[in-house]
Formats: C-alpha cells, structure tokens, sequence
C-alpha cells in the first residue's frame, strides 16, 4: 500500500519524514479535553512517534477504553482505523486484533481507571500472553471523564481535590507489570516529551507487549496542592533512570556501540534500542534488577521513569501460538477449506 | 409406554462417574449403530469429576425415531446409590441387571421386573491384579454381559475394541478378556438373548454418529473461522476442543509446523467476547463457544457489536440456567436473553439447529450471516444436542461454496470511491459497507459504541443518533428472509392446529405427532430455525386456530418471542414446557398434546 | 406550538460546559420557583468535562405543568458554536440574546425573531482583572440581563446568590456586581420586561426543587440501608453521592468520628453487584445505583440472586443506549432488560418512579420488597428525572415507618424450630424463610446458585430442581399485588381509548392528555409503576378498545412487557416512541395521540 | 450465642476444644472430589484450624466461587453458613459480607482458575482493600472441574496431561499479592498439614486480608511426570521459610520472646503470631525483602513457604471506612431513621 491522501497544506520547509508526510498528517479530529489535559500532550508525543517512525498512518491501528484518555485515539492519526471498545476491556479487543493480523502497528491507550479496576483482568492478561502492541496507560490517579473519583492507582495520601486523602495502597502498572512478567515497562510524564517520544517508538518496535505507564495530570480534578499526580508534584518528584531511544536498522548500527554510556538492545526488525543509563549499574535486561530498583525509588520517594525492564527473547502472541507471518486475514479460503472429499473421510470416525 | 420389542427397546446404564464407563457405554451404542439398528444415545453426567451419579440412555429403535421415548426396559444399575430411583424407572415387565458381588441387606425388588445378578466385580477381581483395570474393566465385563442378553454381534464389539486401543494395543487383549468374562457368564447362567433384542439390520447406512459440538467445531473448519476465543465451561468446551482438533490436523504447515489459525484460551467470557470482537473487526471470522453464564457476562459486548456493527459468531450450548444452574443437565433457557442481550434497544440474530448436522451447516451460515449483517449471531444448541453423539446423514459439502463476507469493500474498491463513510446506508439496503485495518487510507474511520451519526462522526445529536438506531432495526428486520427458513411438516389431513417448536425438541415432537395423527389428532408442525422470524412463521401462526408450543423452559421464552415479534393472538398459543433438564421423550409431548387437545376441546 | 405569555414561556441557555454556566442558569430556575411560579428544569449537557456544547431549559409555567413543552421563546445563545442550530429552535415571535463583543462575519438571523446583543465578554473583560472570573462571570452577567427581561425579582437572585456562596463569602460581591453588569446594561439598552416576563405568584408553596437521585439516596437512608457498593457511572454517580452526603451528616457519631454505615467504591459493576449481595445476605440493607452497562454486567449475579433468594435493589438510571450510546441523554431502554436480566428463567421486580418524590418514596419500597421477597428488585430511573431539579411536593416521612425484612428468622426463632430448611414453602405463600450467618447453628444453610433442593441440599434431580423454580414464578407473580399500583387518571367523559405510559413520560402525558381532552379526544390514562403487573394494569388493558402506549425508547419495550405478560391483544396496543435522548415534551405526545387517533379513527 | 446442637457421636477420650467441641463437629457434608485431590487435604487441615482455635462453628462465614476447589466450603463447618458464588467473584460477596458484619470469622476459598483469569481483578482489590477474612486459594495450575486445562498459575514450562508444555509467565499469587500491599501473605502444600493448619490458624486471626497460596495437587488432571504442580514436584522442590503459628490472648505469650529463633507478632485480638525462622535473615514484617526472597527461591526453582509477608499495622476495610465496631446489621432502625422532622429540615435547602 503506498497510496497516501495527500497532506492539504503544508508549511515551507515542513520536516517530512521517510514516506514525504509532515507531522500534522498524523494529527486526528480535534481534542474535546480540558484544556491543559496531559492527556493531549501524549496524544502529541504519539503521534510524532509514529511520524518520526515513518509509519504509514493506515498501516497503523488504535485502540482504546472508555475514559478522557480513552477518547483520544481519536485525536491522532486521522489516516488509521480506531476501535473505541467499552470500558476496561480494550486488551481484549486488541489481542483479537493484534490476532488477525500481526503486519499493522497496534496502540492501545488507557486510562488508570480503565486498566486497574474494571480493567485489571484483562490487561494482566494481555501482558501474559505477551500481544505486540504498544500499551500506553495515561494514569491521572483518578476517574476524569466521571468526575474525579480516585481510582486504583491513586497514591498513598494523595489528597482528593475537595481534601480527603486515598488511604488504600496504590497499584502500580509498572510494579505489576514486572510481577507478571510484561516483556517491556516504562514509565514517562506527560510533561517531558523528549523522554516520552523516544519511549514511545522503543514500544512500538519492541515484538511483544509494551507498557508505557504515562503520569499524565488530570487538571480538572487532580492537578491541586497536596495530590500526587499533580504536574508539580511529578516535576518534583520524578527521576530518570535509563533514556531509551530506537534506531532503525542500518549498517551504521555497529558504530554506537562503543559509547561509554550506552547499551544497545537488538529488537526483532533489526533495530536497536539505545539505552542510556542514567542510574549507575542498572540494567533494564534483569527483572529482578528493575523490581528493585523501583522499590528503592518508592522508598526515596521518587518517581522512577525510563525504560524499566525489557526482555526481547521471550515469544509474542504469535510466536507462542505457532503462527504462521501472513496475518490470518489474508489467508485465502481456498487454504482454509478442506474440501467436501476431507469432509467424507473424516467422519469415517463416526461410523 | 410401550412394550419393547425386537430393536425396539431401551436400555439404562447406571453408574457411577469417573470410573471409565463411559466409553464402555458409547461402545455398546455404537456396536448396535454398526449392526445397522438406529440408536438415540443420553449421557447424563453430574458436575463433578468423580463419584457422583451417572447415566447412560440407549434408545434402539428400528424406526429411527431421534429423540427419547421416556420407556425404560432394561437398566443396568450398576450404582448402589441410585438403585432405589433405577429400580422405580424401570417399565413393567423390564430387566435390571446389577453387579451382585456382595449380598444387599435390604434388597429392593418389583414383582413386575426381572432381576439378573452378575458378580461383575468378583469377577474382575479373580481376573485383573492391577487396583485400576479391576475397577475399569467392570464396565467392559457388563458389556460383555449386555452383549450376550441383547444379542450384539461380537465381532462389532471386538473391531471397536481394536479401534478404540489402537494407539495403546496392550490395552486390548484386556478389554476383550473382561468381556469375555461378562458374556460367558450371562451364556452359563441366563436365558439369552432377552425377549427383546438387536437383530442386524441395514438402517444406519450414509448415517455417522456425531455430537454437535464437534459438528459445529467442523462447521467453523469449513467456514473458514480462523480465530476462536473461550473460556471453559460445560457444555461448551468440546465444540473448541473440536475446532483445535481439526485444525490441528488440517492446517498445521507440515513441513514449518505453523499454524493457519489461532485459538485463545481468555481470562474469561467479556475477554473471550472481546477477542472475537476484535478479530472479527480485523476481518479473520472468528467466534465463542460458551454457555449460559457466558452470555450473561458478554451482554456489554454484545450490545457494543451491535451497536458499532460487528460481525460476531455465538455458540451458546444451553445448560440449565438460571444462575450456575445444572451444568450438565440441558434447556433452552437463553432464547429470550438472546435475542435481546445487552442493555438499551437491542435484538440479535438467532439460529436454532435440531442436532449436529444442523450444527455444522448453520456454523457456516452464522459466519455468513454475521459478516452480511454486520452484528451478533447465535447459534442456540444445548446440551443434548452438544454433546451426545447423535445418528445423523453423513456432512457432505458443497465445493463450490464461497464466504459471503458481506459489504467490505477491498483495496481496489476504496481507491475508486470519492469518500467512505462507515455507516451510510449508501444501497439502501440498511447494510452500511465496513473496512478493514491497513487496506487503506481511505477507509479508516473510527469504532466506537458511543453515540455516532451515520457518517461515524461522534453525536449527541438526537436527530443523527435517531437515524443509526432506525436503520439498525430495518436492518435486523432485512435478516428474517436470510436466517434459515422453518421446516414444515404438514399433517397427513388438512389441521386446523399445529404445533411450534425449536431445536433438540423436534425428535420427541415429530414422533409424538405422528403417534397422535395415527389416533386421529392431525396437527401440523413447523420448526423455528431462525430468528428473526420470516414470513413463512407469520403465514403460519396466521394459518391455524390453535398452536401448541413446546420447548425447554419455565418461562415459555419462544412462544414470548412470537407473541412479541408476530401477529399471533396469545389465545392461539399453548405452551408445553418441558424444563427438568432431561433430554425431550415422545411421551411427555404425547401427553400433554393429548391433555390440551382434551382441554381445548381439539378433535 | 404556543405563545409565550406572563408567566408561561420557555427560555434556553445555550452554553459551552465547564465555564460555569450549570450554576447560574439552576440560579435563574430558582429565583423564578421562589417568586413563586413553577417551573421545569432540563439541563442537557455533553458526554465530557470542558469545551462541548450543553443547553439549560426552563419553563416557566404558571398552570404547573410537569414536562417539556417543547417550544423555545427566549435563547441565551452565547455558545457560537450551536448558535445556527439554536436559531432554528426559537419559536417565531422569539428573542435571541447573545453576547455581541466581537462582531460576526456571516451573522444569522430570522426576520420573525427579536435579536438583542449585550457585550458579555467585554464587559466582564473590563470588571475583572482574573482570566478565571472573566470567563466565570459572563455566566452572572446574562443571569442578570435576563433578569432584567424578565421581570425577576432582585432580591431573590441576591438572596440566591449569597446563599451559593455562604462558605466563601468573597465571592458574594464580584458575583452580585456581574449580574449588576448584566442587568443595568439591559435595562439602559432594552424595553424591560419582555412582553413574556415573570410575575410573583404563590404557586410554589409546600414544594421542593429536587432531583431524582438526590431523592432517591435519601430514600436510602430512610429505608434504613447501611451498606451501599457502586462503579461511577453517568448519571448515576450522583445518587452515591446523595447518600454519602445524608450519611456523613447523619450517621458519623460526633464524639468518636465512627461511621453506621459503609459505602465501596467497587472496581467496576461486577465487583459492586457482587457485594450489595454479600452485604444483603449477610443481613445489611443494601443497594447500588447504575446505568445500563452496568446492568449488562451485572447480569450474571442478579441471576444468581433470583436463584439463591437474595435480596438485591439496584437502581438503573437509564441512558440512552446500546452500549455506551449516548451518557448524557434520557432514555427508558433497560425496561425489558431488567425485567429478564440474567440467563435462564429469570424475572424480577421493577419499580417506576415519575419524579423525585417517587425515587424517595420507591427507593423505600424496593428495599422494603427486596427483602419481602428475597429477589433483585429494580428502580427504573432514568437521567430526566435523576439529575434534572424537578419542582415536587415536599418530601415526608412517617414516623411509625418500620422497615420489612420480610420472613428473617431471629435467633429466638431458630432456637424454637425443629429443623430450618431454607427453600421450603412452609406458609404456602411461595416465600421460604431465611437466616442470617452467626444468629443460631440450625439457622446454617448453603447457599448456591447451581441447582438445589426445597432443603437447600445440592441436587441435580429435575423434578427436585422444578420444584424450586415453580416456586420461584409463584412467587414473582405474587409480587403483582405489593408493587406500586398504578396511577389511573379518568378521562372527564366516559373514554373507550386509554393512554399506558411510565416514568418521566408522566408530565408530557397528561398535559398532552389534557390538551386533547379539551379538543373533545377523551382518553383514559394509566401510569405503571410495577412489575409483575397487577390486577389493576390487566383491568385497564381489558376496559378499553386501543391503548397508546407512550414510552422513551425504539423497541416499545414497556409494550413488549403489556404483550408478554397480560392477556391484552396485540391490536388494541399503539406504540408512541419517544427517543432521541431528550426529554419528552407534550406536543410530541399531543402530536402523536392526535395523528394516532386520526388513523385510527378514534374519536 | 452459646447453644449448639450436640455432636451426636463422640469417641472416648476425643480432645474437645475450649467449646467443649470434638475435631468432628467442625466438619461438614460428604466431599464429593477425586480421592486423593489435594482439595481435601486442605479442607480437614481448615476444619482443624477452626476446632483449634475453638471458634464457634456458626460463626464462621465460608464464601467460595466455582471449581473444585470452590465446592469444598461444602464439606467442613456444616453449622456455618456458606456461600457459593458465581465463578471469579467470591471476593466482591464477601467484601459486602464482611461489611455488613465484621463480628463473624470469614473464610473464603477458591482456585488458581477462579481467583487468577476470571477473579483476577477482584482477587487484586479486595486485597487493596485489606477486606478481614482469610483466603485460601487451593492452586493446582489447571481447571480441574472443567477437565483440565491450563490455569494462569500453570508454570512455564509444565505439562499439560497430554503433554503440551504451558509457554506462558505464570501468575504467582504471592508475588501478585506482594505487590499489591497485601498484609498477610503465605504459601503452603497441601501435603503438609503440619504447616498448613498453624498458617489458617494465623491467617484466620490476622486483622485485614490473609492470603495462603496452597499447592494443592490436582490428581485427575495435573499430577503426572512433567508437571510442576504435582505431589511429586512440589514434595521435591518446596522449601520452607518461615514457620508461623498463632498464640491466643493469655498472660504466657510474654514469656516466649526470649527463644532464639522465634519472633513474635502481635495480633489485634491480643494474640500472638509466633514465626519461628528457617531462612536465615528472613523478615517477613519487611515486604521488600519477601520479594527478594521470592525472586532468589524462583531462580533457585524452589517453592517458597511458610508465611512470606505480614503487616499488622495497615487499616482492615473497617478501619479505613472508619466504621463502627458494631456490625452494620446490628445497628436498630431507630438509629437509622433520621425522622420526618429532620426530613423537613433537610430540605430548607432545596427551596
Ligand atoms: C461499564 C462502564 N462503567 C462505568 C463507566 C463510566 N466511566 C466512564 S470513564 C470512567 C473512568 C475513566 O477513568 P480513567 O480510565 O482513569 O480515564 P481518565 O478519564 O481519568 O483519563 C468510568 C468509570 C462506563 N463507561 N462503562
Ligand atoms: C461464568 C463461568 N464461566 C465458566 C465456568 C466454568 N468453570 C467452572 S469451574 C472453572 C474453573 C475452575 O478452576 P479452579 O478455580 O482452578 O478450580 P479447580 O477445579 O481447579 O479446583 C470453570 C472455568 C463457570 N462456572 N462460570
Ligand atoms: S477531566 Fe481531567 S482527564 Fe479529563 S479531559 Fe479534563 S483534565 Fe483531562
Ligand atoms: S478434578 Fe482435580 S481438582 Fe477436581 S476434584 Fe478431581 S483431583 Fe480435585
Ligand atoms: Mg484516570
Ligand atoms: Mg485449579
């Protein structure tokens, strides 16, 4: 498929990437969130992930929950099919997707409310079975589109916005996520692009699950003093632990991995996940390592972001299911039916 | 009742479960099928894995009557703790056979039966060292034993016992010992055969025995399906067991050993939905098998398909509900969740097969049905049909057959259109045309199960909103002429009454029927394959004065559903309701036909 | 369409949700309800939080009226985003306000209209320094150009206005110098009053602005209930939010700061349905307030709480679906969902209340009837009445009001009996007694939703299973006669055609009724407010030769239930669907009946 | 509530309880299992730990899902009333059962397939909510009454009977349980009653949520060569760490302190929980170091047992709701029934 609707107006100069398009062709329909919303700065950051990736917007495919992040995969990549499922079940959705045919670029986004209590089965379960898809859970510690109860991921103390605080202990996606054996974590903030992007592509080329938990404040109902999940609070609070940046193949690949500060992590397409690492003896390959060093960071304090774990040799979806590469929607019928002979010898069982 | 006869009896194997007597009771039914004698065959099995009651019915029948016919003649009570109920079932002048090792201090009896005592377990226990094969080989010992009363060629019974072993050949020689053991036993000390026995026939040819899980397991093969999600439950499991099985034989690479499909075992029934959904949504055809329970788990998705036009392929295998009910005991309970599942405006497309070769045509046709309707589809099988073999015309299959993937427009077809919206009803045939994923710019648009106008745009407008739902509704209406069209089986004279029924009933229904039109009560019969209901189903509810409607349930679900989607008068319809999760028997329908008939003064 | 006229007119704000507008427009209906004249309120917002289109109607009706009336005669259009379409609406003869700051390009009007401009924003731009109040304050601005206009009384709105801000009294001022901004410019630049205004009249007395889930959670803790689980979910949230707030000031002891009472957040429907059923079985009052998917959720466990008799009260503020459809709009379109929620054979209780004062007053009964007859009972609200303020008569209680926990065995009790079996029908009225865990060891039973016996022992025996379930239907239909009866409003004259109608279509109904009535169309009417049906509904259905049934969704689903479980023949029954997800308003009734009875030759 | 109906038969010389009942007045209907399921092994070992700690049969509070594991709250404490949910969702039913009444003893019991796909999300949140009942989650990596298949519990690696290998991550309760905040978590072995009834009896007498994980051999479906949640396996590879036994309130418990290798734990009741270390160093009131533990003992492919992780100072769901101590249906109407006068007051606002 090369066939493009060409981009109406481009500006003198617009950076295009490999397939000619500028960033705005990846843009969607017009966001209808608060304004502010942290939401609609990873909306952004996706969609220039896909840019930066020159990925062709309809080879690309969104899905999504019920919630304000939930509604935003329609507020980027106008060009891709969306599929805005029902509340908390949108893993289930993907994994069929992902399913019947593994040659698109799935996203799924969430919300905290969406994914950690009427969700929490379902996206557990997605991690377990290791569907390639990029996971990106935009968590404000609350229920936005209802109106700002907390919800499962609230912290400790975290103060609602009319003063009551959370005194149940949080869940956190990326501690779980590491418990169930997700085959990449990561954390960002919707605050702090540069990071995030980089992130963002790294998921979207790793074969497997990606989950990128995105601290991504709710500025209508927890944005105030005293909340956890506020964009000051985050700035505060947060720290970088390992700058990961995806590389496309090519024969320069090699080059980098000399420098110092840099460990290099071969994805499936012949990329390269480049990681810096800014924590000192920390190796996002060991699981161990990442549970960790998140409980370390949970103890100062900190808000530990970057790529956390990343394991590229345990089978997808597809792999564990022995599938063949043709996605399975393309399998003509004449393969798939076993014709009206088979059928009479195969019921000579039955007699 | 009726009296038993020569291939023309019934005979009850009572024991007692997980202790192999299972496959020794298929055998003696497969044994008669292969002597050419029709057999209606009824496992009752209880929800547990080992040590509860179970039951094994065999209807041999010349005939080839399809359903029970409530009689018992011969009971192998091979149960202690049943007995007492075993011994009271038995009809007038039957046999009981039991395992009399050990003397019964309070020996029940009838005066009215016959008694046969075999020391089957003394018997095994001379015979066998090992703890397990002396409990195993029991059953084949009565098999034995069976086989000599009733007449049943040996050679049959030992060509099964090869087939049966095939893979584990040093397991034959014993089968074959313990039913020596049996079968000697009853040739020293019984009379056989028994008044009532099998003689060969040629009855059964171009005829299979098959359970209709697996034929819908095979019908999803021959559709095409190539993704199926579940999550365990009875009675459903086996139809995804089938499934896995055939395409593990039929489209595994043998040279690369990948697989041309894919099944997932979900997390539960809203994952198990939600896959399919999502599958189906991504263009491979995919479906559920689940029961009950399931369905109630998967209403939001349900209404979401719906909603957002999804094509989705249900298989709802019918236990006894409400609640988690009797697993293993059948109904069909779910007819009315089903044609109206999930909350707000919302009805679905129902198909109702009568037994396994249904079973596999209408796996094919609810996947065309789905992809042409874009929306929900069930197929409402149950228990008994699910999973008891049944006697039915071999599958056969048309080569020429084509998916019909309703309204997705290709590549080809995109790029030749001005713009593409997902819901406009551009042929005014209320089907919109649907894309898939990554065939092109075009035709991307986006899903969602919230308020939409018909161009796919987000509304909350009522007017928009209005439009979709109306058409939503002409468009499921536009199905009643697709869905299978009812049989109709008209009485020999002209009836002024007839009778409605659906599914696994139709056995029992027709047999009853024609018992009663040989006494002079003519009655007409249509069975309801489809949902919503066609023309032919209004003509002949319009047709008759009085219908009797039969089905498994309390509440009379179907007969609701024709006073809601028809114009029948309620005062035309009588309900026979049959709900103790038993198969259907001739004689209940005999009965209360023949009660009604009397009631409303019917000649 | 009518006129507007002295204290008879309609006015709508059209506004962009999340600046603030909600409270100065609910400012404006109260300020008109304490001068004394009733009024309606309908406030129509979107599905998110900040930046989408919503609309604010109030009608002013003098006669008290209860409905929509579905004209427009004053718009408040300060949304330029939906000014084209709120154009439209106004009534000819109408005026249109909005906010002329910035001059438009393409500026719409209608000759038939009168257009007035105030510059809001410039206005508040030069008052107000905050970008916060600026935008904040525009809302007071228009409250009181409106107020101008129309004729309201100044010291009402400031009286108003000091009591919204009571906790922070600094605002009291900027807000009081807004609505002089509004309301001097007015005055200088327009002829005030408008021919239609509003005059002091003393028709509101004994009467509260309330809305329905408000009610409704106070009805909760006047039915005793300590327990209470939910998901958040538009536009139920709000009654969760009622009782939590009743509760904190009325059940936390003072000294100690503890709590009589619990709520959970739960972590989706499932979580919530399950946990109302341990909190009632184990002895709790308990409920949970819904929306449809929600129900859908659901379904499993209120199948498994018919089955096992625990009692269940759910309220489903209904929405207009399928799937998440549209959140913020009214519908009636769980009616026959939750009639059959569940499957198998299942059927429950539903109450229908038709303003607020009945979610008080049914919020009682349903716990009342749910522990009566230990089975899930539903409240069908809907968003009309759940989240609008409805003008009702003030709420009451009586004193000697004790609640019914239905045939609860005491330990006293329990130690008198011989032996306590849970599923036996020992009074012949179908109701068996329960127990609570920890009152008395011969009070232990098991309890289970796969099939059981009269004893409550496990069985998987038909006729022992049946014998539960006949049960169960007995009891269900005995409910008939202990749900709330229906409302039955003669015709003045002798009618042979009736109206049936349900909920908030109440308000639209009779006006249309009484409309029609005054054009010589006699017709009967009937408002349901109880499933199983009664008597009275049977009667009603039998007295009259057509029936309009007038309801809020596409299915006729209320209609569906008439022809399902009365004996009414299907021709006698008119659907009159309203579902746009607005509530309803007389003409479209008024329209309807008289087009229906035109066909019908009714005359 | 002091009367009972008398045990009917009762041998000589039958240790009785401070009840003045007999090991068998604990138990319950027939079980209806496989002989030799696991199930029933664990049954008898809570029966005794209820006879043990002389707990009034009818009050106690058995909640169950669907399984086999499920039906066994069928089989002890037939004075106690039970309630067999619906599969999955036993924790929401007895997070409302316990609500209503937090006087009474709950026991909730439960499989790998009810508590781990189906029940995951409730499993998760009634932990959150620390809800006081003891769960005992009877795992045998398959779904024995559905024949067989694959749990989420089934270990990478393990055998199906028919002999597929399971490729996927399993879902361990006890690291899943660590990394929600879980305050009692345990693991035992059906096989080893001597472990497994001390454990009930603490988890029983914990304030809040009380996990034990109990390897529970599925003999019809799981318990041949290959499988890793066989008797054979688990008797191979389980190691214990940490013994845990419960001391009622009495004037001794000081005395205990001063053994060498015990560590007490106080109880809410007064009683003591008395952990009688096998893992050098081992802390189980520390939750990070349970999870180090647990990630060091699955490297060495042992079973880690005994109780992992226990916090006595986090709220129950009482504390947190700060309800009163007085069961909720308890409390008389007459409390609850504001008045018609204060219904008239309460309204002034709505004027
Ligand atoms: C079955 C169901 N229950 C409840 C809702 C109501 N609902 C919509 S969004 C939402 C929570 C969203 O929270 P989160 O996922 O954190 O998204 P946010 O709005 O915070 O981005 C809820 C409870 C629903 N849509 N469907
Ligand atoms: C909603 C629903 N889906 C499926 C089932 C079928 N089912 C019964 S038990 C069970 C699995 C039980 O596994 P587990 O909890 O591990 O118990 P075990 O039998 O192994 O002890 C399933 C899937 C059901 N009862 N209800
Ligand atoms: S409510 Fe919160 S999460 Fe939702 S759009 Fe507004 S800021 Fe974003
Ligand atoms: S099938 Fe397995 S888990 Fe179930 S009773 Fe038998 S041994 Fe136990
Ligand atoms: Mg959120
Ligand atoms: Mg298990």
């Amino acid at each position: 498929m090369t066939s493009f609707t060409k981009p109406h107006i481009r500006r003198k100069n617009e950076p295009v990437n490999k397939l000619g398009l500028v960033r705005a062709d990846y843009d969607g329909a017009m966001s209808t969130l608060c304004a502010g919303c942290g939401h609609d700065s990873v909306t952004a950051s996706m969609a220039r992930a896909f840019f930066e990736l020159s990925i062709e917007p309809h080879r690309a495919v969104k899905v999504s929950g019920i919630g304000c992040s939930s509604k935003t995969t329609a507020y980027f990549l106008r060009e891709a099919h969306g599929n805005n499922t029902v509340h908390g079940r949108m893993p289930s959705v993907a994994t069929g997707a992902v399913a019947a045919n593994s040659a698109l670029t799935y996203i799924g986004v969430s919300g905290d409310g969406d994914s950690l209590s009427i969700g929490l089965g379902q996206f557990v379960h997605a991690m377990r079975r290791n569907v390639n898809m990029l996971y990106v859970l935009e968590n404000n510690g609350v229920y936005g589109l209802t109106k700002g109860q907390f919800s499962a991921s609230a912290d400790l103390g975290s103060l609602a916005k009319r003063g009551a605080p959370n005194e149940m202990p949080p869940i956190d996606p990326v501690s779980l996520a590491l418990s169930v054996g997700a085959t990449f974590v990561a954390r960002g903030f919707s605050g702090d692009r540069e990071q995030l992007v980089p992130l963002i592509k790294a998921g979207l080329k790793h074969k497997g699950f990606g989950l990128i938990d995105v601290i991504s404040p709710c500025v209508s109902f927890n944005d105030h003093k005293g909340s956890t999940k506020s964009y000051a609070h985050t700035y505060q609070y947060y720290h970088k632990a390992v700058h990961a940046d995806y590389v496309a193949p090519s024969k320069d690949i090699k080059v980098c991995y000399d420098e110092g500060e840099i460990m290099p992590v071969e994805m499936h397409d012949g990329g390269v996940i480049r990681l810096r690492k800014l924590e000192k003896g920390f190796d996002p390959r060991d699981r161990a390592a990442a549970m960790s060093a998140l409980a370390n960071a949970q103890k100062n304090d900190e808000i530990l972001t970057g790529l956390l774990h990343i394991d590229e040799t345990h089978p997808d979806m597809h792999a564990l299911n022995k599938m063949e590469d043709r996605p399975l929607n393309e399998i003509p019928y004449a393969e798939l039916n076993p014709g009206a002979a088979k059928l009479h010898d195969l019921q000579k069982g039955f007699r | 009742m009726s009296e038993a006869a020569i291939n023309d009896f019934v005979i009850k194997l009572a024991n007692v479960n997980g202790t192999g007597s299972a496959s020794a009771n298929g055998l003696l039914m497969k044994a008669i099928f292969r002597m050419g004698v029709p057999v209606v065959g009824k496992n009752v099995f209880p929800s547990n894995i080992q040590g509860l009651p179970t039951w094994y019915e065999i209807r041999v029948t010349e005939k080839g009557y399809r359903g029970r016919s409530g009689d018992v003649h011969f009971i192998v009570a091979m149960n202690a703790e049943t007995y007492e109920r075993d011994l009271a079932e038995l009809s007038p002048g039957g046999v009981l056979l039991y395992d009399n090792t050990w003397p019964r201090p309070h020996f029940l009896t009838r005066p009215d039966i016959q008694v046969l005592g075999v020391p089957f377990a003394r018997l095994c226990n001379d015979a066998f060292k090992a703890a397990r094969s002396r409990i195993l080989m029991k059953n084949m010992a009565y098999v034995g034993t069976v086989a000599a009363l009733l007449n049943l060629d040996l050679d049959v019974i030992h060509q099964l016992v090869r087939e049966m072993f095939s893979t584990k050949p040093k397991l034959i020689d014993l089968n074959l010992q313990a039913i020596a053991l049996g079968y000697d036993y009853a040739k020293e000390h019984f009379d056989c055969p028994l008044p009532f026995s099998v003689q060969s026939r040629d009855n059964t040819a171009g005829k299979v025995m098959i359970d209709g899980n697996t034929a819908a397991g095979l019908g999803c093969v021959y559709a095409g399906a190539t993704f199926g999600a579940w999550y365990p439950i009875t009675p459903s499991t086996s139809l995804m067991d089938a499934f896995a099985k055939y395409c593990d034989q039929l489209r595994v690479d043998v040279d690369t050993d990948l697989h041309k499909y894919c099944i997932i075992q979900a997390e539960d029934e809203l994952a198990a939905a939600g896959m399919i959904i999502g599958a189906a949504w991504n263009g491979a055809r995919s479906f559920t098998p689940t029961s009950g329970p399931g369905i109630s788990l998967m209403s939001e998705f349900i209404g979401f398909a719906y909603y957002a036009e999804i094509p989705m392929v249900l298989f709802d295998i019918q236990r006894v509900g409400p609640s988690t009910g009797m697993p293993t005991r059948t109904q069909q309970c779910d007819i009315q969740l089903c044609a109206y599942a999930s909350h707000g405006d919302t009805r679905h497309l129902l198909l109702f097969p009568a037994d396994p070769g249904e079973c596999f045509e209408m796996a094919v046709q609810a996947h065309d049905l789905a992809e042409r309707f874009q929306t929900p589809v069930f197929v409402l099988s149950d228990i008994d049909i699910g999973m008891n073999d049944w006697m039915v015309d071999e599958l056969t299959w048309d080569d020429s057959y084509q998916p019909d993937r309703g309204k997705l427009l290709s590549t080809e077809e995109l790029e030749k259109i001005e713009k593409f919206h997902r819901y406009l009803d551009v042929d005014g045939d209320h089907i919109p045309y649907r894309t898939l994923p990554g065939t092109h710019p075009k035709g991307a648009y986006f899903t969602r199960g919230s308020g939409h106008n018909k161009f796919g745009g987000y509304t909350e407008d009522g007017q928009a909103y209005k439009e979709v739902v109306d058409r939503l509704r002409a468009k499921w209406h536009s199905a009643a002429s697709k869905v299978p069209a009812p049989v109709i089986s008209p009485s020999k004279k002209k009836a002024c009454c007839g009778i409605i029924s659906v599914g696994s009933c139709d056995g029992a229904v027709l047999e009853a029927r024609d018992r009663l039109e040989a006494e002079g009560l003519h009655l007409d019969y249509m069975r309801i394959r489809g949902f919503p209901f066609s023309d032919e189903v209004e003509q002949f509810v319009a047709d008759h004065d009085e219908i009797f409607v039969v089905e498994q349930n309390r509440d009379a679900q179907l007969m609701g559903l024709l006073l809601l989607e028809t114009d029948v008068p309620r005062e035309k319809l009588i309900p026979i309701l049959h709900y103790s999760g038993e198969p259907l028997d001739y004689q209940f329908v005999y009965s209360a036909l023949q009660e009604a008939a009397r009631v409303r003064k019917i000649a």
